[in-house]
């Protein structure tokens, strides 16, 4: 059972992501009056990439794209799905935290290595809006870790059960605004979609990737898409005991993201960080005290 | 008015206003610079292009500054309305003529297409670049004695086919 | 359109998968710009069929170049076309690519195009309209179907024709070549 | 220190025609900028002077793509000048019409293109559908979707065909309903105005100096218009405004834009009140044989992107001697452009680009 | 215990003995000093192990003088001799065409030598005397290069005297209190101080460790000191001397005073001391890691990133539980591990690029120079945390300590500045390695081989302490046992704590699969073909030569938002007071010739006029 799970969550973590992509893109079509791609667009995309014969810059360019998705891979392993959730007494929380750098980390390296300034500004722009985002986020989860007393996220999960979505409940209520507030960026949906910024920078990281590098990175996206909404209902809607049930939630957190990304213009970084800095942090930075005064 | 002034203040310009709204000032190649700040003094600050004819039966160029003027007020009046043609001939071999740009920094890209397209040369433009054209051209591309469709046949009709290669 | 026939998915995904995904790298040569944005965006909706613009010639799969080829662009043209992984299609829009169209005595394009690169669909029209770009669509596809769209592998096995005409009308080109040069070895 | 020459364009997604910029970067500012164009040159001057006065017309419609039927009116008030042909008073409406109607889709164009550059494609694909409704007017009227070869020396090739008036009011009573939609997702919009706010600032002295005109220059506050500094066709017999604003940055120039699609369509709704019956075709000569006569022209009007002049030479002879067009697009995105660049941010060029509506083809020409 | 004896008999010996040889031959000098570090690390691993304590001399004014070895100074004296051995192999081709070669090594073995002294020292006077030898040859090998490092060790000297004399009013107020200054008695007899007085040694000798441990407000000494430093110098002075705080640290506060006794009474003066160290820790985070962001000296950006670290060993030292402890420590050998890496991995560049570390004129190097290119990979890797590096589990065990404690805030500042450092270390290794090759350096060469052995060895270190932690963390679950804590629950790969567990195999095992299965999935995919970086996107036209690289103000939009708040207040304050006092005594000056050596004999001829009258009337 156990290694069914371990075997079991990735793929289904990549299914569903890849799906969000797809659905993103019929959304969209839908808000902006068109009939829009089939579902399966992205995999009819996938499978087109792979076949292609693209042009490789040197072995961090293969490795660093290898790792960046293979780190994203490993962290569904430790985020619940529902209740599976084959790894997460090997670590909680706090490898979860680290475990998100390796996808990020391994794309930098890769794109920098394709030695493209539109790349390494993306980059540069990529780690500048984590920065941004990473501040808030970071108090929302001390908060969280600090209100449930524990770093398993599985934890996490199962005490919610009991009080209810630490959304709704009274010391985390700030915390949930901060997480709502900054879930764009963690996204990477419109209003914070500066690192890709085709007009701008001609996709960024991703200049130089066709082929099956851009297959990578298209999986790499949607498994990024997967584990921004799945930690989010994780740690903010309590989860779920039963995967149909989180995948709903999921699924409300998915067009949430969407429409936003729909009616919003895309900011600068700069603008990007200042409010990220702003109104989401000063939020957690409450809520933390909240959860520190009332908790002790 | 303008008209009146300008005789008075020039010497050797020639004024004639045929068409509606249109006067038409034509001066020795000496002469343009002075009656340029002149006009853009009067208010006329509005370059709109400068212009090259070549007239070869004349072997000579024809340079063509058009003027007009922005709003001064609400209402639009005369001033606004009248479109000045300055003219002026240099030589056609190996003509020169200085820049404009001082008054008019606006004139920066008409001279350096001019440069280009007509080979006439502008004492003092910062950047006399290629601005439109990908090759060299003998003559430049927009004089009279350019044949296109003669440099179409030699040029691109010269290029062989790739597919006749295939066949083989 | 058979993208929902799942016989044929089984049989062969990869060239499937080339015909309903044609992530497209355009050149707005001219008028080219003015007839592309329809069909792509809410009216024609090209993304229907799997046809959306991207960023950079590494990420595309099908090249259009909109109408005629200046010589300043057709260098571009040459380095996109390069950079562009294969299996790689071309379609060229209008009159013009074909055989200078109204431009035939114009000393600043060139009149045809598939003498530089191989070219598989070319779209008559001045300018064609949304409906024509579909039209020739569909036609590639039946092209990549039959194994007809095979320009990038003219232009492997012609590169040195391809090459020796690119630099007889732009002159020595700044990047190596593509493949090697036969002769020169 | 390693210097970062960064290429915008041609092949770049945000660069809307084909048109290149060498940007000098240093961290996400730009040093200097200088644009390269030249990618959309086909001579057409030069070509002109070896077609006769009618077989010209396919080819200035040519040289802006985007708005073709402001480079007919153009050419055929050149001609007209020069020839002295006089247009019916009908003709002089349905040209406004026209014109009208072209401005409209050409801004829905260029707000295709803006909202585009800010990465907002909900708005752009709403005004290219929109645009595209338009198209569908022209479609009817003249047969061609993009170039229509209508106005012609002398009138309009053809009279309004029955029941169009009611077709032009429908169709912009569709596009009209949309402007809320417009105004609270994309004109209103806080993030729009955070991009776009101080954003390529022109003022008024630089934009005077470099030959701005249209928005470039009416966005500082001068009411500059042609069609009302010297008006043509019909746009003396109907009152209107000059939308102006004071700012000079692209977030202003954007609002001048849609100011005027509103203005136009009430204009439109004026003109179609106000227009009389009668001939809309004064007769040319055999256009094989047209002569005319010699002598100089300079004609200027109102594109949807700013001031249009045309200097035309005949020598007496059945082509032009030399025809010149003075686009907007030229000094807005050779020296306006730079200027403009000069200092801003990389994530802005397209931004600045698009809201100067940098046309490429009529640079080039 | 003969063995500490003959360690540094063999320690110091070797000092002269490297110079005399260096007038001889200078190959024979190299051979030497590899054979003398691989000697001190052979006779060091055997001390395994082992407790105990021996006096050697008893003549200084009748204080015994005593060396002791226990499992905290036997690991800091293992790292100590395997990273001096490491960096002496490193600088063989290193400072292979400079001057002044001999004195170089000597000084580099004296330095060794005072370190394993301190360590080892059994009382507070060996303890002061091993630490004024190893600060005075420091200033000596951070002054090599001269011009301005000249200045950067008159700036550590400074500082370093004025944390030797507050440790010197410590020992000297110590033993006129209790009349020894052996530490294993004293740790009986200040049990029952009054609490002042424990805080009062905590804070003067917390003065002396956090100068020379770079915390917060006393840290200016360190970025300059570690630019202008020989390369391979910096390495050791980064990984090992500056970590000497650490040790100082931990033997005050949990061997000296014992504080680990006091920490969790309600009332306790100790407990605020160490309160306010771990927020002075976290400042020390937070702050020079969003500097080191701003830096584009390669060198500097590493040097800010060494106070930065500094920071988690003192905020998990001074938090005081089991799991904060032993992190702090494992830090502290984490960091020497991956920072002597980084620092290595730039002075083989500054070999190769004739001494270039500026970080705005390099890039590309990965092709030239792949070795350096996997230590800095895997040494940022170390500095971030990533899991499956040694710092991802001593982080996680700070962190861990930092959450269970209820001080979400200290996590904060940690967590922020792992992500700080994320973003200044891949500006590091992206200008240097990444993005266009410049064209001077197409002909550059890979670094010889004894530079690449030291990389290679740190390198894998990394990742076999961060796959099997048990390692190491055996050794440090003894030194927290005798400071009397709880065992901590470790595993060859793991931790165990009540509110979380921390399983790397796993881990390591679940990563391992996931690259193999995506790198069979990317290899489904079509063969793909090497381009040159000519061959790259730049929008139509050719890769301009040279000038395609996004290297300069890599963070602008950042730096421009940040820049005006992260000035170094504490340098310009001190600069500030160093000039006034120069003013003020400019009288004064005429004694101060410039000369090195009249500075030791003053300092010595004080502290020698110091100790006599203690001795002599006792006035403290």
């Amino acid at each position: 059972m156990h290694i069914i799970e371990l075997i079991f969550s990735p793929l289904l973590a990549l299914l569903i992501g890849v799906f969000f992509l797809g659905l993103a893109r019929k959304v969209m079509a839908r808000i902006q009056w068109r009939y829009g791609p089939p579902v399966t667009q992205p995999l009819i995309d996938i499978i087109r990439l792979l076949s292609q014969k693209s042009a490789s810059h040197g072995v961090a360019f293969n490795i660093g794209l290898v790792m960046s998705l293979a780190g994203s891979l490993v962290i569904t392993l430790f985020l619940p799905f529902g209740k599976i959730a084959p790894m997460s007494n090997s670590g909680g929380m706090l490898v979860i935290l680290y475990l998100m750098l390796i996808g990020p980390l391994g794309m930098a390296i890769s794109s920098g290595e394709s030695a493209n300034p539109n790349a390494s500004i993306g980059i540069s722009r990529k780690l500048l809006l984590a920065m941004g985002y990473e501040l808030p986020f970071l108090l929302v989860v001390l908060a969280l870790m600090t209100a449930y007393n524990t770093t398993s996220i599985t934890e996490i999960v199962s005490l919610q059960r009991d009080t209810g979505w630490s959304m709704f409940t009274f010391p985390l209520v700030l915390s949930g605004i901060a997480y709502l507030l900054i879930l764009p960026a963690m996204l990477g949906v419109r209003p914070f979609e500066v690192v890709n910024a085709p007009q701008e920078i001609s996709s960024g990281p991703l200049v130089e990737y066709g082929g099956p590098y851009l297959a990578l990175a298209t999986l790499q996206h949607a498994l990024a898409f997967f584990i921004g909404i799945s930690l989010f209902v994780n740690l903010m809607w309590g989860g779920a005991a039963n995967p149909v049930i989180f995948f709903l939630k999921m699924l409300v957190v998915f067009f949430l993201g969407i429409f936003v990304n729909a009616v919003f213009p895309r900011l600068r970084i700069d603008q990007a960080i200042r409010y990220l800095w702003r109104w989401p942090s000063l939020i957690a930075f409450a809520g933390l005290i909240l959860v520190c005064v009332t908790g002790s | 008015m303008l008209k009146q002034e300008l005789e008075t203040t020039f010497d050797n310009i020639t004024i004639r206003m045929e068409k509606k709204n249109q006067l038409e000032l034509s001066i020795t190649k000496d002469g343009i610079m002075s009656v340029l700040s002149f006009l853009k003094n009067k208010g006329y600050d509005h370059l709109h292009v400068i212009s090259c004819v070549d007239w070869i039966d004349d072997k000579q160029l024809e340079l063509v500054y058009i003027l007009s003027a922005y709003m001064k007020q609400d209402v639009p009046g005369e001033t606004e309305q009248l479109n000045i043609l300055l003219k002026t001939r240099i030589g056609r071999d190996d003509p020169k003529y200085i820049t404009s740009i001082a008054l008019f920094p606006a004139a920066e890209p008409y001279e350096r297409e001019i440069h280009e397209m007509f080979g006439v040369d502008f004492l003092g433009h910062p950047r006399l670049t290629p601005l439109l054209l990908e090759r060299d051209y003998d003559i430049p591309p927009f004089r009279k004695d350019f044949d296109t469709k003669q440099y179409v046949d030699d040029v691109f009709g010269s290029v062989p086919s790739v597919e006749g290669e295939d066949k083989n | 359109m058979d993208r929902n026939q799942l016989k044929k998915w089984f049989q062969n995904p990869v060239k499937m998968a080339h015909k309903y995904s044609l992530h497209v790298v355009y050149f707005c040569t001219g008028c080219g710009i003015i007839e592309i944005p329809p069909s792509i965006t809410a009216r024609w909706d090209a993304e229907r069929f799997g046809i959306i613009p991207v960023a950079t010639p590494r990420q595309a799969s099908l090249f259009i170049i909109a109408g005629y080829v200046s010589l300043k662009t057709l260098r571009s043209i040459i380095r996109t076309y390069e950079q562009m992984p294969e299996p790689k299609f071309t379609v060229s829009l209008g009159s013009c690519p074909i055989n200078g169209g109204m431009y035939y005595d114009s000393y600043n394009t060139i009149k045809h195009l598939e003498k530089y690169i191989p070219v598989d669909g070319m779209i008559a029209g001045c300018m064609p309209r949304p409906e024509a770009i579909f039209v020739g669509v569909t036609h590639l596809w039946t092209l990549i179907d039959k194994d007809m769209a095979d320009g990038y592998k003219r232009y492997r096995s012609n590169y040195s024709a391809y090459r020796a005409n690119q630099e007889k009308i732009l002159g020595k080109l700044e990047w190596p070549p593509l493949f090697p040069i036969h002769g020169e070895e | 220190m390693r210097e970062l020459e960064l290429y915008y364009g041609p092949q770049h997604l945000g660069m809307v025609g084909n048109f290149s910029l060498t940007l000098q970067v240093e961290g996400d500012k730009i040093l200097k900028a200088s644009a390269n164009p030249g990618y959309l040159h086909r001579g057409f001057e030069k070509l002109m002077e070896k077609r006769s006065w009618i077989k010209n017309f396919p080819m200035v419609c040519r040289i802006n793509v985007i708005e073709p039927d402001s480079m007919e009116m153009i050419y055929s008030m050149g001609v007209e000048k020069l020839a002295g042909i006089e247009v019916p008073e009908r003709a002089h409406f349905i040209r406004s019409i026209f014109l009208e109607l072209a401005r409209v889709g050409s801004h829905l164009f260029g707000l295709w293109a803006y909202a585009n550059m800010l990465g907002f494609d909900t708005v752009a694909q709403w005004a290219m559908y929109h645009r595209d409704l338009v198209l569908d007017l022209f479609e009817e009227l003249t047969g061609g979707r993009v170039y229509h070869i209508y106005i012609w020396p002398g009138g309009v090739r053809r009279d309004f065909p029955e029941g169009f008036k009611d077709k032009i009011v429908k169709t912009l009573h569709t596009i009209g309903g949309c402007v809320p939609d417009y105004d609270s997702t994309f004109f209103n919009n806080r993030l729009f105005y955070e991009r776009a706010c101080n954003v390529g600032k022109v003022s008024r002295a630089e934009a005077m100096e470099m030959g701005g005109v249209g928005q470039v220059i009416r966005a500082t506050g001068m009411a500059y218009d042609i069609r009302k500094v010297e008006p043509y066709a019909a746009y003396d017999r109907v009152p209107w405004n000059v939308p102006t604003r004071k700012e000079g940055d692209a977030f202003s120039r954007i609002w001048i834009v849609r100011d005027e699609m509103i203005e136009s369509v009430h204009m439109i709704f004026k003109l179609l009140d106000e227009m009389p019956e009668g001939n809309v075709y004064n007769r040319i000569p055999n256009p094989f044989k047209w002569r005319i006569p010699e002598g100089e022209a300079y004609v200027r009007c109102e594109s949807s992107r700013g001031e249009l002049g045309l200097y035309m030479v005949s020598d007496g002879g059945k082509e032009p001697y030399r025809a010149h067009f003075r686009t907007p697009s030229y000094s807005h995105g050779l020296t306006v452009l730079e200027k403009a660049l000069e200092g801003a941010n990389i994530s802005d060029v397209g931004n600045i680009m698009m809201s100067l509506y940098v046309v490429a083809p009529e640079i080039d020409r | 215990m003969t063995g500490m004896e003959i360690l540094l008999l063999v320690a110091f010996g070797g000092v002269m003995l490297t110079y005399i040889l260096g007038r001889i031959s200078s190959s024979l000098r190299n051979t030497f000093a590899v054979v003398l570090s691989l000697v001190l690390v052979v006779i060091i691993a055997l001390m395994y192990d082992k407790t105990g304590e021996t006096i050697f001399y008893r003549g200084f004014f009748g204080i015994p003088m005593s060396f002791r070895i226990d499992a905290l100074s036997w690991l800091f004296a293992m790292a100590t001799s395997v990273l001096g051995c490491l960096s002496v192999i490193f600088s063989l081709s290193y400072m292979s065409d400079r001057k002044n070669i001999s004195f170089y090594y000597s000084m580099l073995f004296l330095v060794n030598a005072g370190m394993l002294g301190v360590v080892f020292s059994g009382d507070l006077l060996s303890f002061f005397i091993f630490w004024e030898i190893m600060s005075w040859s420091t200033f000596l090998l951070i002054s090599f290069n001269r011009g301005p490092a000249v200045a950067a060790g008159l700036k550590y000297i400074i500082m370093s005297i004025i944390g030797s004399m507050a440790m010197l009013a410590g020992t000297i107020s110590l033993y006129t209190n209790y009349g020894t200054l052996n530490i294993a008695d004293l740790s009986h007899l200040t049990v029952s101080a009054s609490p002042g007085y424990q805080l009062f040694l905590l804070i003067i000798f917390g003065v002396a460790f956090g100068i020379k441990n770079a915390v917060m407000p006393l840290h200016t000494w360190l970025p300059d000191a570690y630019t202008e430093a020989p390369s391979p110098f910096s390495a050791v002075l980064s990984g090992m001397l500056t970590r000497m705080g650490i040790y100082g640290f931990l033997l005050i506060i949990y061997v000296v005073v014992g504080a680990a006794r006091f920490l969790h009474a309600a009332d306790s003066t100790v407990s605020s001391f160490n309160y306010v160290l771990a927020w002075l820790g976290a400042i020390t985070i937070v702050i020079p890691t969003f500097i080191a962001m701003l830096q584009n000296d390669a060198k500097r950006l590493l040097a800010w990133h060494g106070i930065g670290q500094g920071g988690y060993m003192i905020l998990g030292i001074a938090f005081g539980t089991n799991m904060g402890v032993a992190g702090g420590i494992f830090h502290t050998l984490n960091h020497a591990i991956y920072i002597v890496l980084l620092f290595m991995s730039v002075a083989a560049i500054q070999y190769r690029t004739g001494g270039v570390r500026d970080l705005n004129s390099l890039g590309g190097l990965i092709k030239k120079m792949p070795v350096a290119f996997i230590g800095a990979l895997l040494g940022i890797c170390g500095l971030i945390g990533v899991p499956l590096t040694n710092g991802f589990v001593s982080k996680w065990m700070i962190y861990k300590t930092l959450i269970s404690g209820r001080a979400p805030f200290l996590a904060f500042a940690a967590l922020i500045g792992s992500w700080g450092t994320i973003l200044s270390v891949y500006k590091f290794l992206h200008n240097i390695f990444l993005g266009q090759l410049p064209e001077k350096y197409r002909d550059i060469k890979q670094s010889p081989f004894n530079m690449k052995l030291p990389i290679i060895v740190l390198s894998s270190t990394i990742l076999l302490f961060g796959i099997l932690p048990g390692l190491p963390l055996r050794v440090i679950n003894k030194i927290v046992v005798s400071f009397g804590f709880d065992s901590l629950n470790i595993s060859l790969w793991g931790i165990v704590s009540e509110s979380g567990m921390l399983n790397t195999i796993n881990l390591f095992a679940a990563i391992l699969a996931g690259l193999i299965a995506v790198w069979l999935f990317f290899r489904i995919g079509a063969r793909t073909i090497p381009v040159k970086q000519d061959d790259n996107y730049a929008a139509g036209a050719a890769v301009p030569r040279d000038r395609y690289s996004y290297t300069a103000k890599y963070y602008d939009p950042l730096f421009r938002m940040i820049s005006p708040y992260l000035k170094d207040i504490f340098n310009t304050f001190y600069m500030k007071i160093a000039d006034l006092t120069g003013y003020l005594s400019n009288g004064i000056r005429k004694i101060y010739t410039g000369y090195v050596g009249n500075y030791v004999m003053y300092i010595v001829l004080f502290i020698s006029l110091m100790i006599f009258v203690q001795m002599k009337w006792s006035p403290w």
